[in-house]
């Protein structure tokens, strides 16, 4: 066993281990948790998978951000009431049952292709040459896909112009989301509300 | 046990990719606080994107999708922060009108 | 004090019999007035252009009481609580001494705190003075919008500055005496 | 006490969050020792504060209906235990106005030197336990290392640092030793430029205006209202300090000297061009201006001390001999309030003819200055709350007594 | 270095998960002490700079004349101090977040190098990683989580403002401090850390700080939303202790209250060795004494092997230890002199100052870059920096539209990002 192995188990354990802690759990601040940790078990499996830039990035954002936010709010909501809130047990087992279902089906399509099953041999050679640079993806990005210019024809012109549409599709979406959110989140106080909650 | 001292292949991370998926949908089922209800959305986009990781590798599999895995990844994770600033201010403001985040009790239509 | 013999003329004229009595030849000279009429000679004295005295510095409670029955008989004075309001004014520079008699206890029952107008609609400083006074002598002010303990914890017992006052023997497990 | 509702300041905080009662005190590092303040907050901003205290009341009043006057003087100390002397001479004045008892004019330059060096001291505390307020540790100390200098000047005199019971009604308790007034003077010289020290580190500093500026603005008007005296008052431009407009018993003290009330008018400050400006965020009667008004009285303290000093070495008669232990009290009542460092410090005493006083009533300053509190803490932030008390600079000791 | 023990004990197995497994041992110690005896000195440091400021001595006692070994025997009492759980903390969590603070503080520490040119690694990191500012300031801004975990789960309310305040505090700094981060990068044509301290290699005027005005300026926006992020003074409103008590760690006691502080000082560290990295030239010094010496001996340049290349190397660590220890003072010199400022203030800096100076720092530094104003860094160009240099200004040609694709043709460009790549690992 090499260590890209191991580490993949580790990691896939973590994961999946506090991906499940997340269902289970019915206190919202330690699902929240669990949720970061499962999260940045997943960059790790990112790293290994040699996306370098896309596990940093899941942690920058997805863990460092969103959940920053997500236990924001959380905390703002947070009335001991709510904190937790218990799931019928009838509801459990329906979910069980369609869960695990699922799981199975997509365990079997997973292993079901040849390919994808088997490792490719010479490992080693592609992690520090490949893959895992900005560069790279920053430039598909602005609309050049230089990992693909050795198979540069007319017909592949049109693929290799990158992702430079759905970035700016993606960047103005951010903004009005942000814009968006922040107005949501907005309330006109209604007069006397002040002194309604503890009293 | 060659399935555990094997290199690992693109089945593997699928595998985990599937875990996360369906955990996240057992969890927006059976959640009824509303941000239970974020985090199992986050779930279920973050088993899809190691599918595109796994499936962008080069390092798993010669024939790879290239960067267009890890670009699309990026993309849902880009996203994803997005979607969970909306849902959390819908999740505040609901808070606001209803004093509760249970999504049962979200059933009418007037805020 | 503000005003002299003609500040007293001048209430008096206003308020005729609620002014009770008056010493001007104290070292602080001071005028009695009538519970009754507290708050409004109170509102005359701050707002009347001539005297403005718009701060109050003051409101002491003196218990009369001679404990010791042997001295009681010539000690001058009969039971009762003395209210004292030390007025001053910014502008003008001049000061004002106002007194109110109160019964020891409301209709002489023992325990029952007198009841006394509060000013604290007229000068905002009134507000924690009367809470302590209410606190450490034992007078009630009518009117006071948020009358509680102010020194001493809220479920204390009695009220320490008067001269009868016992310390309890014991407070929530402490040894008092 | 209703919270305010129709606040501007309130209804612009559009994410609303639970309400919190929280408990600032008795055990806070900025409450200036154990003043307990529960604030009804709106996630960081507080929408009513009520001040509760008594947490270090020593029965003053009482214990002061059993023992003479004289006895009575080291409870004064403890009341405002940074400004002893201040305190001392409030309860001396009281008593000798009930006794019709005169002092000498070396006596009365005596305790001009003294309670200008009290106040100095007190205002030094002030500043650097607002320093400590604001989240800056360093003034305070350097705070510190001034007051100690006073204070070893009060130890010489007296052989105490912190609860004097130094000036006695009738004088004081001795006359001021060998080589004293040159060592203070020493003091003085030193001390001068050590306040452009303070004015950098705090009055002038960016982030200092930031946080005090605009902040807690008591209107002249409220400060009246609510018995606000001393810094407080005269940082809201109102122009009144008892060492100028008190009774003749005290002001007498200091007859001829020069001094102008520190406080702002028509814009200005006296002598405003010897120190540093006023920044133009700042509002009459904001937390900036309380604490200038401090800083200014310190440079006009050093002032009095130096003239009182000269007068002192000049004066004739005696330094002034405590009256006896057991002096019989004339019947009569008296009230007298003096300028302490931190406003008008009131005694108030009734005697019916004996040797021991029947009421004694001590008016503290803090205590109405902090009354005012809850008013001009609504709608701030938490973090504003330890600069507006911090600004008002209390003392536990003088309020509940 | 896991090849190298694997040699010995799985010849045939360069890879195999024991080799590597030592070696992440012996990189855990390593940076387990750089963190450790970090905090000790910086805690004694910030008690003797204290002291200096306010004109007293700090620590004189323990451990010989200067009080050395204070933190240690203050280390040793929180040790032995009882560790306390409060009746109404969420007790897993409140147990955890110490930990997870440090965590990431001691994670970031994985991609910093703290030198170059060393034959068995390229940089002296315990794991040179390719986006490794963007990975350094990722997991830096994991540490939150410890904080706002602490807040939440003491069952205090000042903590619980503390936490909610951290979380407000640190969501905002991570915008302008990713904005000033980005120009660097940007100027280097790499995330790597390494490449980017390679590159300012030569005389101090080779730094990122001198490059142009923009990247002057931009320093100091840095410097600023580094100490909000790591919880300094002016900024440190998530324990300000004047009002919060003690913010988010008011519950705390003993070793768990320690490891906090073990946190705050490893990232406070961090980032000034980040802040070395990008603008002070990192491990180079101000002269370079390695080449001169090299050029003086007749050869061609510094050796990056054997014994002289350690050597070099070496010199390297203390270079950017020096760097490190000298922005941990200036974050020191600056708490024990500012008050402190209130959240909102706090907010408004970031937004209302800090992103709009790093967006115009950012544009101007481009324009400059893209125009090629060299202006000072032309006078003492650098070996490595030019190589880049030229790749740089090739690959941003050719970004400009798909068509420039077929006009520069395409093996440069393969050729460019080859060089880019090949070039540091």
């Amino acid at each position: 066993m090499n260590w890209h192995t191991l580490l993949f188990y580790l990691f896939a354990l973590m994961s999946c281990g506090f991906a499940i802690a997340v269902v289970a759990s019915s206190n919202v601040v330690r699902m929240a948790f669990f949720l970061i940790v499962s999260l940045a078990s997943t960059a790790g499996l990112f790293f290994l998978a040699g996306a370098h830039f896309v596990g940093a990035m899941q942690i920058m954002i997805y863990v460092g951000g969103t959940l920053v936010l997500l236990i924001f709010g959380v905390m703002l909501t947070a009335h001991a009431a709510f904190v937790s809130m218990v799931t019928k047990s009838s509801d459990w087992v329906l979910a069980a049952v369609f869960g695990g279902a699922l799981l199975g089906l997509l365990a079997l399509t997973a292993f079901s292709v040849e390919d994808w099953r088997v490792a490719r041999g010479d490992q080693a050679a592609v992690t520090s040459s490949e893959g895992e640079f900005a560069s790279s993806i920053g430039q598909a990005l602005m609309g050049m896909r230089v990992d693909r210019l050795s198979e540069g024809n007319s017909q592949l012109e049109a693929g290799m112009s990158g992702y430079l549409l759905p970035f700016e599709i993606i960047a103005i979406h951010l903004l009005v989301v942000l814009i968006g959110a922040a107005y949501l989140a907005r309330t006109k106080r209604r007069v006397g509300s002040v002194t309604e909650g503890v009293q | 046990m060659s399935f555990l001292t094997d290199p690992v292949g693109v089945s593997h991370f699928l595998l985990v990719g599937a875990v996360m998926f369906v955990c996240g949908v057992v969890c927006m089922a059976t959640k009824r606080n509303g941000l239970g209800v974020l985090m199992g959305i986050e779930l279920v986009l973050n088993g899809a994107n190691i599918n595109f990781v796994a499936f962008g590798s080069k390092y798993l599999r010669s024939e790879s999708l290239g960067l267009d895995g890890q670009l699309i990844a990026l993309f849902v994770i880009v996203l994803a922060a997005a979607e969970a600033a909306v849902a959390l201010a819908i999740a505040l403001n609901f808070y606001n009108n209803h004093a509760t985040i249970d999504v049962d009790r979200a059933d009418e239509l007037k805020g | 004090m503000a005003g002299g013999d003609g500040l007293l003329s001048k209430l008096k004229s206003k308020f005729g019999d609620q002014i009770v009595g008056a010493n001007l030849e104290a070292i602080d000279p001071w005028i009695e007035i009538s519970p009754d009429a507290l708050v409004e000679v109170s509102r005359f004295v701050r707002d009347d252009a001539a005297l403005k005295l718009e701060m109050l510095n003051c409101i002491t409670a003196v218990d009369w009481l001679e404990v010791d029955p042997k001295k009681a008989a010539k000690a001058g004075f009969e039971p009762h609580l003395e209210m004292v309001y030390h007025l001053s004014s910014i502008s003008k520079r001049h000061t004002l001494v106002l007194k109110v008699k109160l019964p020891r206890w409301k209709d002489g029952v023992e325990g029952e705190a007198p009841e006394c107008p509060s000013v604290s609609s007229v000068w905002s400083t009134a507000d924690w003075h009367e809470r302590e006074t209410y606190d450490l002598s034992g007078v009630i002010f009518t009117g006071h919008p948020n009358l509680r303990r102010i020194l001493c914890p809220e479920d204390w017992v009695g009220y320490p500055l008067r001269k009868d006052y016992q310390m309890p023997l014991e407070y929530h497990g402490i040894r008092g005496r | 006490m209703a919270t305010q509702i129709d606040d501007q300041r309130i209804i612009e905080f559009d994410v609303r969050t639970d309400e919190m009662l929280v408990n600032m005190g008795p055990q806070h590092p900025s409450t200036h020792g154990v003043l307990r303040l529960v604030l009804r907050t709106d996630g960081e901003i507080v929408s009513e504060v009520t001040p509760h205290l008594g947490y270090l009341h020593r029965c003053a009043e009482k214990i002061g209906e059993n023992l003479t006057p004289r006895q009575w003087i080291p409870y004064t100390d403890r009341m405002d235990y940074l400004a002893g002397m201040n305190m001392n001479l409030g309860w001396a004045l009281c008593v000798e106005k009930l006794l019709q008892h005169d002092l000498s004019e070396k006596a009365k330059h005596l305790r001009v030197i003294i309670c200008e060096m009290g106040r100095i001291a007190s205002h030094l505390v002030g500043m650097g336990a607002y320093g400590l307020d604001l989240g800056t540790f360093s003034p305070f100390l350097y705070a510190f290392r001034e007051r100690e200098r006073i204070l070893d000047l009060f130890e010489e005199v007296c052989g105490a640092r912190l609860t004097y019971s130094y000036i006695t009604p009738g004088g004081a308790t001795a006359d001021l030793p060998k080589g004293w007034l040159q060592k203070c003077e020493q003091f003085l010289d030193q001390f001068q430029p050590i306040i452009a020290e303070y004015h950098a580190l705090l009055t002038t500093n960016a982030i200092f205006i930031k946080r005090t500026c605009d902040i807690g603005v008591l209107t002249p008007e409220m400060a009246i209202d609510f018995g606000c005296t001393g810094p407080v008052l005269r940082g809201s431009g109102v122009d009144y300090d008892l060492r100028r407009d008190g009774e003749e018993r005290y002001t007498e003290m200091y007859d001829g000297y020069a001094f102008e009330v520190i406080c702002q008018k028509d814009g200005h400050y006296p002598k405003d061009h010897q120190y540093p400006a006023v920044p133009k965020d700042a509002v009459l009667g904001d937390c900036w201006h309380r604490f200038y008004v401090r800083m200014l009285e310190v440079i006009q303290s050093m002032d009095l001390v130096r003239q009182a000093m000269d007068r002192y070495s000049v004066a004739s008669g005696d330094w002034g001999v405590p009256i006896k232990l057991a002096t019989k009290l004339p019947p009569g009542d008296v009230y007298l309030e003096t300028e302490a460092p931190r406003g008008q410090m009131g005694f108030y005493l009734v005697s019916n003819g004996g040797n021991i006083p029947w009421r004694v009533r001590a008016r503290s300053s803090s205590f109405c200055n902090l009354s005012v509190c809850p008013e001009i803490c609504k709608g701030v932030p938490i973090a504003d709350i330890p600069a507006i008390v911090g600004s008002l600079d209390i003392v536990m000791g003088e309020i509940d007594r | 270095m896991a090849e190298f023990i694997n040699s010995f004990l799985f010849p045939d197995q360069p890879d195999h998960w024991i080799g590597v497994l030592i070696t992440a041992l012996i990189h855990v110690v390593m940076i387990i002490n750089v963190i450790a005896v970090g905090a000790l000195v910086f805690i004694w440091m910030e008690r003797k700079v204290s002291g200096r400021i306010q004109d007293r001595l700090g620590p004189t006692r323990v451990g010989g004349k200067f009080g050395w070994l204070q933190t240690l025997a203050d280390g040793l009492k929180l040790v032995a101090k009882e560790d306390i759980t409060p009746g109404q903390a969420d007790s897993f969590l409140f147990k955890l977040a110490p930990y997870l603070s440090f965590t990431a503080s001691f994670c970031a520490f994985i991609a910093l190098p703290f030198a170059s040119g060393y034959s068995w690694s390229s940089g002296w990191a315990a794991r040179e990683v390719n986006t490794g500012v963007f990975f350094v300031l990722a997991v830096l801004g994991l540490e939150v989580f410890g904080v706002i975990l602490a807040g939440y789960a003491s069952g205090s309310k000042w903590s619980l403002f503390g936490g909610m305040r951290e979380a407000a505090q640190v969501v905002s700094y991570e915008v302008p401090l990713g904005l000033c981060v980005i120009i660097p990068v940007m100027l280097a044509g790499s995330m790597n850390l390494v490449t980017i301290g390679d590159m300012q290699e030569g005389l101090f005027t080779n730094w990122f700080l001198f490059h142009d005005p923009f990247t002057f300026c931009v320093f100091w926006v840095y410097f600023t939303c580094a100490m909000a992020s790591v919880n300094r003074a002016p900024f440190d409103l998530a324990e300000a202790e004047s009002e919060l008590v003690a913010g988010f760690h008011t519950e705390y006691s003993g070793l768990r209250w320690s490891i906090f502080f073990m946190a705050e000082y490893g990232s406070m560290f961090l980032v000034s060795a980040l802040a070395a990295i990008l603008f002070f030239g990192g491990w180079n010094g101000p002269f370079p004494v390695f080449a001169t010496l090299a050029s003086a001996l007749g050869w061609e340049a510094w050796p990056t092997t054997g014994l002289l290349g350690y050597v070099a190397g070496l010199a390297g660590v203390a270079n950017i230890l020096f760097k490190g220890v000298v922005g941990v003072t200036v974050m020191i010199w600056v708490r024990w002199t500012l008050p402190r400022l209130r959240i909102d203030q706090v907010i408004t800096m970031c937004w209302k100052y800090c992103v709009p100076i790093a967006a115009v720092c950012f544009a101007g530094a481009l324009f400059w870059q893209y125009n090629n104003i060299w202006f000072l860094n032309s006078l003492h160009p650098a070996r490595s920096r030019a190589e880049v240099r030229e790749n740089w200004s090739v690959n941003e040609l050719q970004l400009l539209t798909p068509s420039a694709l077929h006009e520069v043709g395409e093996s440069d460009m393969a050729k460019g990002i080859e060089n880019e790549a090949g070039g540091q690992i």
